[in-house]
């Protein structure tokens, strides 16, 4: 029974839960915008490394360079993307 | 080499037809100060970038002609070679001191033309709203309480800040000889800093594909002293008859109006897309100067007229 | 709307007529030549059905060239009817749809597919590899290609032709502003294509990373493998955002969202962002191969190994990093502060440092050399100073303040196609006629080539270098007509004739085609260039599986470097 | 076929691993994808026209569950894996049907939350904000929904590889 729970992941899955709640608090608490978005921010990320390493297994095949490399440039193109536009589109107009 | 013989007599004339005063460009022939500071920078970046060609040139002139199989002996084998830290290094510096100091041009000159002219601070600015629709150019005098459509009355050695926006697709509002243009949206109002300097007549026009009839999307731009000026203000008011409403939505109506001329302004009863008429919200404010008593009703009737073409 | 209305031309003009008849009586033709030879079988099996990517790559350029031609005559036609003032050849609204499909078609459906039928037919050959990753996707991005540029060009027999330009700014694109069908069909044909170039992407990613022969390792892959691989990471970052923009455009006009409108709180500038966070990356998309073509074919003809090989890796890493982070110049004068607009003036002007070593990478490779001037080598080096032109006004376009002049005229349309022709065209010209007995067996003929060639760079100096003029004039880009007093009338005459000359050397391709198909040589040998890379030591035809012993490659000219030692490479020969 | 067994079951072949690899590169695509719904959506949040905002709109208990679905969910199909390569079949097939349900739930909730959108008057057409939330909600239902899928029939296939 135990080799169908290894360690590592139940221990993801424990801290992906422990993620949301922090996340949640957000909600609960009423902080500041900005507080609130560092912390969304901050936990989105660490949820999305979480589950690219523990669930899917990103740097366990022999292309693990390729497959980080692809991975971190994609993550540089989305915040470009977001951040730019919301540059452009918004913050640009003080 | 006729490709080179072609583009250097090309070159030639260019120089010549830039240089030459007779019909100077539009865009090099500046009448007031914003459109002076941006042909100076055109002028510095055609100098900057013509050494950078020339240095090419040379270059390329240089190895075609040397290396051509032709000059070389028949068992010549040419060398292998990596390359050159060195001489890489320096291709790569150069042109990045180049990019530098052009950055500085940049930011120095767009913060320039994007704030009241200098030497004209001391002036209360003359703000005029220009609106654009298919195909046409409205323009509102608050100050003045007039307004006219497809033509420009403007004073000389007076700061002009023109409050862009549009009753349809994104129009960009364009005097050649007094500065660069901007666009006119329908969901917000962009500011357009300029001034003249000589009194003439200049040509303006949308320059933002809008549609069939955008080629003739266009308006006549006629400076005067200031004395001058306020003669045709008092002309106006004392011909012109004012706009109302059905005359106003009369001319939004797709098509090509001629020039025409009415006292009061159309921002009474279809304001600006500014402050609290704004379609979306860029945080701060732009400056109030509208102080039409609209409501948000009034918006939303305005904001459906926009749509019910 | 009536049903019919949907199908109906809403503006018939003879010219619509005529094509419509032309587009008819060509299918027919075709369609009885193929019965009356017999030919249904074969091309069934040996063409519609293949996965091989040699033939993909053959039919992408097939379709390329038929672009060229469609969207060719766009561009004659608005030279035409601008070539005199007060001109009545065509409307307005007809020129507007000529414009607009001339765009589509050049950028979507002639230099994507033309570069991507080179990166199929050469890339697996380039690193020893018998096919791509994923044989049938490829053959599926393909058809997805096809599908989209024959549903494009249908538009204006069945619809109506799009008519709000090739960016299709809103709310000029929306339902209010341009009611018929025209944009519809921009908005799902481009759509279909692009998800056959991100599939393209994906394969070819795979299989330049997995499938190189032994010893190759990435600093030993010809410059144009790196480009093809660096070009389809930008293809798989980039298309995705044309994908999502494509999406919303069709809900907005057919499902009545309300993204771009001009109520209910939709940003028309939205459409114009998110067109251009994929657009400029697209213009580094149909560049990037061509620095790949002319690395080749210059080392090639200068009888040299590549200048530099290092730095012209990282420059074009470079160049794709940038290119996502520079596309609000594209609209400077959209209204925002000296902040936005300076920013993005310095990364768009930093986008020239990379470029730069490029093109001195390039000049010392002929350093030292021995220069042919074959057909293909002709190219590359015209490329070089129509380039830098193109370059140094693409610096000039990059300062914000000055750009408020420049932009929407004919001086940024003559400094695009100063990039674009030279940067794609040229390429796409000079790549193919180097491969091309790699293709098919025999050579082009290089005194119609040369023919060629002289017509191309002088007809395309001739018909654009008067717009960088007239730009700085006062003319704006896509006015069907102007007035004599503006003046502008002399020097779109001399564009005019300049496209003419343009015309008349794409002309010549085609019987360059047709004459070399006929009577050239097909006695030449595998490597008929004396060239440097694996795609020569094949055998021509090339075996359907390419090699028949994987090479071991250990440098980055294996195949040169054989020859040198004698080595019998391959048992070729 | 060439098999390898020094490796996870997955990737034992060539095809494997190349499909794996261009998997990967296809999710690459998939976070630039996301990146410009996200940015639509950030552009777009206060463009609420006359319809409502979401402060009115979202409720609390909906996301909780939604998270928890598919976080778990995810948790499920990695002991799948885990299960299948250790061989026991049972398992694997067990822990693939939870995962199954999880995502079921997931879209159920979501379909339930849309629903309740469109009886308070929000639909695609009614804002900005609106059309932008239903999009990016939808995008992400609609993956769930390929992977509801594309699950079975890829655990047949591997069931017949244990």
């Amino acid at each position: 029974m135990k080799e169908l729970f290894p360690r590592g992941q139940v221990m993801g899955f424990a801290f992906s839960l422990v993620l949301t709640l922090v996340a949640l608090s957000v909600i609960m608490f009423d902080l500041s915008l900005k507080m609130a978005m560092i912390i969304l921010l901050v936990t989105a990320f660490m949820q999305a490394a979480l589950q690219l390493v523990m669930f899917m297994h990103a740097g366990e095949s022999e292309d693990k360079a390729s497959i980080y490399t692809n991975v971190y440039y994609g993550l540089f193109v989305a915040l470009v993307t977001i951040f730019g536009t919301m540059l452009t589109m918004i913050w640009g107009y003080q | 080499m006729k490709i080179k013989w072609a583009l250097l007599t090309i070159l030639f004339t260019i120089a010549t037809v830039l240089t030459g005063c007779d019909n100077p460009l539009m865009v090099l022939d500046p009448k007031g100060p914003v459109a002076a500071t941006q042909a100076d920078v055109i002028m510095i970046s055609i100098w900057t970038m013509a050494f950078v060609v020339l240095v090419v040139m040379v270059l390329y002139i240089f190895m075609i002609m040397k290396y051509r199989a032709s000059k070389q002996r028949d068992d010549y084998e040419p060398p292998h070679i990596e390359g050159s830290k060195v001489l890489e290094i320096i291709w790569v510096a150069i042109p990045i001191l180049i990019v530098a100091f052009l950055s500085v041009v940049t930011v120095k000159t767009t913060n320039e033309v994007e704030a009241t002219p200098k030497g004209y601070g001391d002036q209360e600015p003359l703000i005029i709203y220009a609106s654009s629709s298919n195909w046409k150019w409205h323009f509102s005098y608050p100050e003045e309480d007039i307004e006219t459509v497809n033509y420009l009355f403007l004073p000389t050695n007076r700061p002009i800040e023109f409050k862009l926006y549009s009753f349809g697709p994104i129009s960009s509002f364009w005097i050649p000889q007094l500065g660069g243009q901007k666009y006119a949206m329908s969901d917000m109002v962009n500011t357009l800093h300029l001034a003249a300097d000589v009194p003439g007549e200049y040509m303006g026009r949308n320059s933002n594909f809008s549609g069939s009839g955008f080629a003739q999307q266009t308006f006549n731009v006629n400076v005067l002293s200031p004395e001058d000026y306020d003669k045709w203000v008092d002309e106006i008011k004392a011909t012109a008859k004012p706009i109302t409403e059905e005359k106003f939505n009369e001319l939004l109506k797709p098509g090509h109006v001629g020039q025409s001329t009415y006292t009061g302004t159309h921002l009474e009863f279809s304001p600006a897309p500014e402050g609290e008429n704004a379609g979306h919200d860029h945080g701060s404010s732009d400056t109030e100067e509208n102080d039409s008593k609209d409501s948000h009703e009034e918006h939303s009737e305005h904001s459906n007229m926009n749509h019910d073409h | 709307m009536d049903y019919f209305d949907r199908f109906a031309v809403p503006h018939p003009s003879p010219a619509i007529y005529a094509s419509m008849v032309a587009i008819g009586l060509t299918m027919i033709a075709v369609v009885a030549g193929i019965t009356y030879f017999k030919k249904w079988g074969y091309l069934w099996r040996e063409w519609l059905t293949t996965v091989d990517h040699k033939r993909i790559g053959i039919m992408y350029i097939l379709a390329a060239l038929l672009m060229l031609f469609r969207g060719g005559v766009d561009a004659l036609m608005m030279r035409a009817q601008t070539a005199i003032p007060d001109n009545g050849l065509l409307d307005g609204q007809h020129y507007n749809e000529v414009f607009t499909t001339h765009g589509v078609v050049m950028i979507l459906f002639m230099a994507m597919p033309f570069i991507i039928g080179l990166m199929n037919i050469v890339t697996p050959l380039q690193i020893g590899a018998r096919d791509v990753a994923f044989p049938r996707l490829n053959a599926v991005s393909f058809w997805l290609f096809f599908m989209g540029a024959m549903l494009f060009n249908i538009s204006f027999v069945v619809g109506g032709s799009p008519d709000a330009g090739w960016t299709s700014y809103f709310p000029l694109a929306s339902n209010d502003f341009s009611e018929s069908v025209g944009s519809n069909y921009y908005a799902i044909a481009i759509q279909i294509a692009g998800i056959g170039t991100l599939l393209t992407g994906i394969n070819f990613i795979v299989t330049i990373l997995k499938m190189r022969a032994p010893g190759m390792n990435l600093m030993k892959m010809p410059m144009f493998t790196w480009s093809i691989l660096i070009t389809n990471f930008i293809i798989v970052f980039a298309f995705p955002v044309l994908t999502v923009a494509l999406a919303l455009m069709t809900m907005d006009r057919l499902f009545g969202t309300q993204f771009f409108t001009m109520a209910n709180g939709g940003s028309d500038m939205l459409w114009a962002n998110l067109f251009w966070v994929w657009g400029h990356p697209e213009v580094y998309i149909v560049i990037l191969p061509a620095f790949g073509i002319y690395s080749e074919i210059i080392s090639t003809f200068a009888r040299r190994n590549l200048y530099g090989y290092n730095s012209m890796v990282i420059s074009m890493v470079a160049i794709s990093t940038l290119s996502f982070i520079v596309w609000a110049h594209h609209f400077y004068t959209m209204g925002h502060g000296a902040m936005v607009n300076g920013i993005f003036s310095i990364t768009t002007m930093a986008i020239a440092v990379p470029t730069g070593v490029k093109i001195f990478n390039w000049l010392f490779t002929l350093w030292k050399g021995k220069i042919v001037f074959t057909v293909p080598m002709l190219y590359s080096l015209a490329f070089i100073p129509i380039f830098t032109l193109g370059g140094v006004t693409g610096v000039m376009l990059a300062m914000a303040s000055a750009d408020y002049q420049y932009h929407n005229t004919m001086f940024l349309v003559a400094h695009f196609h100063y990039v674009l022709i030279p940067g794609t065209v040229f390429a796409v010209l000079a790549g193919f006629t180097y491969w091309w007995p790699k293709m098919f067996g025999f050579m082009l003929s290089e005194k119609i080539g040369k023919w060629s060639f002289w017509f191309i760079t002088i007809g395309f100096n001739v018909t654009f270098f008067p717009m960088f003029i007239t730009g700085l004039d006062g003319q704006a880009r896509r006015m069907y007509t102007y007035s004599e007093s503006t003046g502008y009338g002399p020097l779109n005459m001399l564009s005019f004739v300049g496209a003419i000359g343009l015309a008349i050397g794409f002309a010549l391709i085609v019987y360059n085609i047709y004459w070399s198909t006929r009577y050239a040589s097909r006695n030449i040998s595998n490597d008929p260039w004396d060239a440097r890379s694996l795609e020569w030591a094949t055998h021509t035809p090339i075996p359907e599986y390419n090699f028949a012993i994987v090479p071991t490659v250990d440098s980055t000219e294996a195949f040169w470097d054989a020859k040198k030692k004698a080595l019998n490479y391959l048992a070729v020969k | 076929m060439k098999i390898d067994n020094s490796l996870p079951l997955e990737y034992s072949t060539e095809e494997n691993r190349l499909k794996i690899f261009g998997f990967w590169i296809f999710l690459g695509a998939e976070i630039a994808l996301f990146a410009t719904l996200f940015a639509t959506y950030f552009v777009l949040v206060d463009g609420t026209g006359n319809g409502p905002t979401g402060e009115h709109l979202f409720k609390l208990p909906t996301l909780m569950f939604q998270t928890i679905f598919l976080l778990t969910s995810s948790f499920t199909i990695g002991l799948g894996i885990n299960a299948m390569r250790l061989g026991r079949q049972k398992a694997t097939i067990g822990f693939f049907i939870i995962t199954l349900i999880l995502g079921l739930g997931f879209l159920g909730v979501e379909i339930y939350e849309f629903v309740e959108y469109v009886h308070e008057g929000a639909t695609i057409q009614t804002s900005a904000f609106l059309s932008s939330l239903f999009t990016l909600l939808g995008t992400h239902g609609a993956h769930v929904t390929l992977g509801l899928f594309w699950e079975p029939s890829s655990s047949c296939r591997s069931k017949s590889a244990v």
